[in-house]
């Protein structure tokens, strides 16, 4: 897809990041758990271009953040698994929101596939024990998607509170099969092996980046996530374009 | 009480209870009294809620059958072994709960140092209601231990010196006077270990995983809403903090002066 | 030997007092204990009972070894009853189920053993409050529960710290009256700590003084009477007590000055006694047959139920006992001086 | 100990013991011993214990200056209002952490109860470290206050008596008298309340986030590396142990039998 | 008034007891109260001090009101010292520092305070255990630090509890003297709890009995050494008592059966009492003067200090004391039948 805008605001960073100098101050970023690889890589690049600018990154699951953001938590810039997670966002702290990514989904399984998962078809054997995150986290809701679009009725032994959370159950080797993101499953680096799931029943997320005030450094901050570096940044930890 | 007492002591207590009470006002204030019923009764705080129950009560009487002799053993030694068990028991109460979950799947899992033998006898155990009471007891019982000990080393030697010389074994003066006279001491371990093992969130959703009906306890079922619909979630901690006062109401009532 | 009831040597550290105590008694026999505070009573006590090991020694009761180098039997496994100063009863139970606890303990059954405790309670005549809880009881009471408790299990070696130091005197002469008839019942051995010389005299058949960690003075009371051998058992039997070098004709220097003459010459270094009840109180010198007469200033009068305790310094240390007459007569009090005199036939000396 | 008492009460004892120390052995085994050392002292590792041990501290801190006299008051008094208080006090330990994060940005955020004054006055909680130390005393303190409380209540009324005969008021028995026949209580309220801040987690990462230096705690950084490189978590895991058990183990030596 | 030490009346509920005691005292006098256990001293001593609240009546020490319907001074705004019959003493601080608690909680800069403190530490002879923590020392020695602190802080009401009651015989005639010598110094008024009788007539200036809660007898030592009024009051005195009905030619018909003759005689309702050392005792029936002649059987033989202390049953209860001479030229022993006389004279009634 392409960028979209759900504000009034203009695509707001190309431009300032383009014309304006390097920006000093500090920016607070609250960035879904998905994101911690590629968040933290590109904070390590615009350190480079904004030495003055200190980018605080708090990472926690996309609903708790945006819980934080509408309790008053002092937040610059919100990034957030799936656009369905920003529903609850109270919508007038929204200056901008700029769609940066997609991801889509994937089984995890553990090293050796002792589970002899192949396809979605199998999370249905009662034999196997299948983790999926929680229906109320952007993974689990995309994931049911997909196993109704599959009419795969799978043996859930549990739905945990985040994408990570999930991960760790089959990497440990307590679940035979999850399933979560691609994303996740580069992030993991040989802890799991994945196997696709085809394209016709896939559910793709789109990641949103969300601007809560005009300060440069948010700008800043934004127009890093959505430059050619840090498009680099994210295809190379497993997510698409947007 | 003079009135410089009152201001020198009252001053600090009530800022000490400020800080406890009000997130517990915000939390009353802010939650959305119209809905609190249904949400309660509707959906799956039920059945959590009911679990919750199962579980806190079932690690409680771990606590009770468990943790009494360990207490007592601690109580009557002082020797090199015991300092330092005294010492590791206050370990679980400093584990990030998630790591205590992480322990306790490598203890238990499939692939855990245990769990890896009882997983050739068909026994699997995360995922499970156990896992649930496992995870409760790991992180209560040491608040259940400690106070527990605390309340035994109070008892005055010279009792346990007569009861001896009236015929009793150590057996027997501990379930005759020794346990009554520490009533109180167990009815607040029980008491602290009961509520840590109700709020208990980390080591339970890690260990034993989150679902309906089998492993989702008050605090998950909570933790769920407050994603999607945060006034549900503040009506079921309402719930959970309501059941928690009365019963830990009864118990205060009944045993602790 | 066989009917040696104790025969026990206590050998044990407490704090800075080094405790080596022999004690030996009959069946039957009440030993009493007496001695300064933190003599070491209670430690002995508690050495027999097993609460506190020993380091040497070992203790014998009826024939059988509870302790010995390597070997020790659990206070439970002793047939031993213990009453300490403190009433220390279990709070949480009934004065009845505190009495009944030692029968229970040892297998009788719930029944009779609460008969049995009833009878303990009245016999210590608390009858009427064998549903009290000891919180609801006096401190007095409390001791006489602890006292009933003790006697209840029918030990081989019962042990008495201070039983009746918390009773009012009408109850404690009561409860000494029962305790005597009940310990002349009893065939086992009986070690009776007490501070009050009325109880040792009257409930012990042979006492033991314990001063500093070990054994001062062993005797029948009657001979503790006649030959205190330390400045305390002196206090305790009422007498004066003097340390002396006697020549061979009775005169007798004392250590801490003054002359005493004895009708019954023993020379060498010996005790030597003077009743207060012998010592005669005049406003003027003494004509006559006595031959210890001394200037004396009254330094302290007391009075102790009909008669008056009166301390005199002087060439010695005296204390006379003389009636409330003779006080109003010679219009004693503190301050006042008068001659003492003494019979040279009141005046008992021994060796030392 | 007879035989009997041996098994009696060894037997259960020794179960509670493997419950509570397995997973702590199952962490030391499966840790990567030659990576702990690298982990530790490399990354954010130090970072976030140094915070710990800051917040912790100032927690303990909290507890004592602000929960000393309130365990005080409660110890003293019987009334109605006593028993609702210390009921409610233990509110805190039987709330989901998370749930406790959130009530806490409900009081002190910035449309917070008592937040949103503050904010007129810019002063801004959230995301600070001052709100990580607000979080640990607000899990932590009821640990603190019930076991001061209940050592207090352990002495004995009659030396009050005597001390206020001899001229003390209130304050002056309680400090000269009071407070130091309750140091072990005091010492293990301390080692308790401690040791949960140490721990804490839901309520520190919803209240105060999770920001590398400012609030990201030993626990939270934990998390965080749990999900990136497990290794490099039960490294971290490792080292909290070992620093809280030597730190429990000073405190305990130096104070509690 | 102004020199009214005390003037207080007691009333407060303690469980099932009801007490309600009056209580008067001159300045620099020293008031003994005695009684049963369980009569409500304790209560009435912690009432005075402060710690127990009226409910009904008032407490005035020395012209000031301490209590009074509706307000009521903390203990720490009485001038009042406060020793009970267990030493409490702060386990914490050394036996010196436990005696400079008092002056320094009342403002005594620290170094005089423990100057005050080592000099009553003296006192009770204590010196060498100025540095001693509470646990390392025994009862007695606790007791002592316990008396020393409750003396150092020159209090206007002194209460003591008991405070020899831990002591032992030597000690507590050493300090019974101290304490008497210290309390003639003392201006304040002193209210001593004991037990024993002697403390009592020694120490005390006026003597107060509460059984049951109430007052059962007010008097100075000599009055009610001559005149007990309760069975209570003539144990503690060691007279025997009886109640009587007295015709007005001097012939007493007891309560308890038993007649007396006295050569003085008070018509009506009448306290009879017989010294123990008035009763003789005799192989056969005695000739000669003795109005009263009783044939009686010996329950009980006590040794008490150099003479013997005989219990009788017969047509009254007697108790005689005699010389150990007596005793074996009469083969005085339980279960021997002998006659017991008391001349007329030696028996006193007066009004009940
Ligand atoms: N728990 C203890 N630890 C160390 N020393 C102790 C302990 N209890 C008593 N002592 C010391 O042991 C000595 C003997 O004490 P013990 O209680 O046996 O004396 P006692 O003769 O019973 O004295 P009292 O007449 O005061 O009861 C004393 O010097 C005392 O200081
Ligand atoms: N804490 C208490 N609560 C209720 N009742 C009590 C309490 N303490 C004592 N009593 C009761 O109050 C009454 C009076 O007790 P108090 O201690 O004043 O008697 P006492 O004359 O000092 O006795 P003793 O000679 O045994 O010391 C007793 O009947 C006792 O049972
Ligand atoms: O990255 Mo998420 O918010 O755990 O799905
Ligand atoms: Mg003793
Ligand atoms: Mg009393």
């Amino acid at each position: 897809g392409s960028p979209s805008t759900s504000t009034d605001a203009p695509p707001a960073g190309r431009s300032t990041g383009a014309s304006g100098g390097p920006v000093a101050g500090t920016v607070t970023v609250l960035a879904a758990a998905s994101l911690t690889e590629s968040f933290d890589a590109i904070q390590a690049e615009l350190h480079h271009t904004h030495p003055a600018l200190t980018v605080r990154i708090s990472y926690g699951s996309s609903a708790t953040l945006v819980q934080q953001v509408n309790q008053g938590a002092p937040a610059d810039v919100l990034a957030l698994a799936g656009e369905a997670a920003a529903d609850p966002l109270d919508a007038s702290l929204v200056r901008s929101t700029t769609v940066f990514a997609s991801n889509s989904l994937e089984i995890a399984v553990p090293p050796g596939n002792p589970g002899h998962v192949t396809a979605l078809d199998d999370l249905a054997r009662p034999d196997l024990k299948v983790v999926l995150c929680e229906s109320t986290v952007p993974c689990g809701a995309a994931a049911a998607t997909t196993l109704e679009k599959a009419h795969v009725n799978a043996h859930v032994v549990s739905r945990e509170i985040d994408v990570k959370a999930t991960l760790a159950k089959v990497s440990l080797g307590e679940a035979d099969a999850a399933v979560v993101y691609h994303s996740d499953v580069v992030a993991a680096k040989g802890a799991v092996r994945g196997v696709p799931i085809p394209a016709s029943v896939n559910t793709d997320l789109r990641y949103p980046v969300i601007a809560l005030d005009d300060q440069p450094g948010t700008r800043a901050f934004i127009d890093a996530v959505l430059s050619p570096d840090g498009r680099r940044t994210l295809d190379a930890l497993g997510f698409g374009a947007p | 009480m003079t009135w410089r007492s009152r201001l020198g002591l009252g001053g600090p207590a009530a800022v000490a209870v400020l800080v406890l009470v009000l997130p517990l006002v915000a939390l009353l204030l802010r939650a959305d009294w119209g809905r609190v019923l249904g949400d309660i009764t509707g959906g799956t705080g039920v059945l959590a809620l009911r679990l919750s129950l199962v579980t806190t009560f079932s690690t409680a009487l771990g606590c009770l059958v468990l943790g009494t002799p360990l207490a007592w053993l601690l109580a009557r030694s002082d020797g090199l072994v015991t300092r330092w068990l005294r010492a590791v028991l206050t370990v679980p109460l400093v584990l990030p709960p998630v790591v205590g979950g992480v322990a306790l799947l490598m203890t238990w899992g499939r692939r855990g140092i245990v769990g890896q033998h009882l997983t050739a006898f068909g026994v699997e155990i995360p995922f499970t209601t156990v896992a649930v009471v496992i995870a409760e007891t790991f992180v209560a019982m040491p608040y259940y231990v400690l106070a527990v000990e605390g309340a035994m080393r109070g008892l005055d030697p010279r009792l346990e010196s007569i009861a001896r010389t009236l015929g009793a074994s150590d057996l027997r003066y501990l379930r005759t006077v020794a346990l009554p006279l520490v009533v109180p001491g167990i009815a607040s371990g029980l008491a602290l270990a009961w509520a840590r093992a109700l709020g208990e969130f980390g080591a339970t959703i890690t260990f034993a995983g989150n679902l309906v009906g089998t492993t989702q306890t008050a605090p998950l079922a909570v933790y769920v809403a407050l994603q999607q619909d945060p006034a549900a979630a503040t009506s079921l901690s309402i719930l959970l903090l309501g059941v928690s006062v009365v019963v830990l109401g009864l118990l205060r009532g009944r045993w602790v002066r | 030997m066989s009917d040696r009831g104790l025969d026990a040597r206590i050998g044990l550290s407490r704090g800075r007092l080094r405790l080596d105590v022999s004690l030996t008694a009959q069946r039957g026999e009440v030993l009493g204990i007496l001695g300064p505070n933190g003599g070491g009573k209670t430690s002995t006590v508690l050495a027999l009972a097993g609460v506190l090991p020993l380091a040497a020694g070992e203790v014998v009761v009826s024939g059988s070894t509870w302790e010995k180098a390597g070997t020790r039997r659990l206070p439970e496994q002793r047939r031993v009853g213990l009453m300490l100063a403190d009433a220390l009863l279990f709070p949480h139970l009934r004065a009845l189920d505190n009495v009944a606890y030692g029968p229970r303990s040892r297998g009788v059954p719930a029944k009779p053993a609460r008969v049995r405790a009833r009878a303990e309670l009245h016999r210590v005549g608390l009858a009427e409050h064998a549903d009290a809880r000891p919180a609801q009881l006096s401190s007095g009471q409390a001791a006489r529960v602890a006292l009933a408790r003790a006697l209840a299990t029918d030990p081989d070696l019962l042990l008495l710290d201070e039983p009746l130091s918390a009773l009012d005197p009408e109850t404690r002469a009561r409860t000494r009256t029962d305790l005597a008839r009940r310990l002349a019942d009893y065939d086992g051995v009986t070690v009776l700590v007490t501070h009050d010389p009325l109880d040792a005299l009257t409930l012990a058949d042979r006492l033991v003084f314990v001063e500093g960690g070990t054994v001062s003075q062993v005797g029948t009371p009657a001979e503790v009477l006649r030959e205190p051998r330390t400045p305390y058992v002196a206090t305790i039997v009422g007498l004066n007590l003097y340390a002396a070098q006697s020549d061979s004709r009775g005169s007798l220097t004392l250590a801490g000055g003054g002359l005493l003459v004895t009708a019954d010459p023993t020379p060498g270094e010996v005790w030597a006694t003077v009743s207060p009840h012998a010592v005669v109180l005049h406003h003027d010198r003494p004509e006559g047959s006595a031959r210890n007469a001394w200037p004396m200033r009254v330094s302290d009068v007391t009075l102790q139920g009909q008669s008056a305790r009166v301390s005199l310094t002087g060439p010695l240390e005296l204390i006379a006992e003389v009636t409330l007459a003779s006080v109003a007569a010679l219009d004693i009090r503190a301050g006042r001086e008068l001659w003492a005199s003494v019979k040279a036939t009141e005046v008992f000396a021994y060796p030392r």
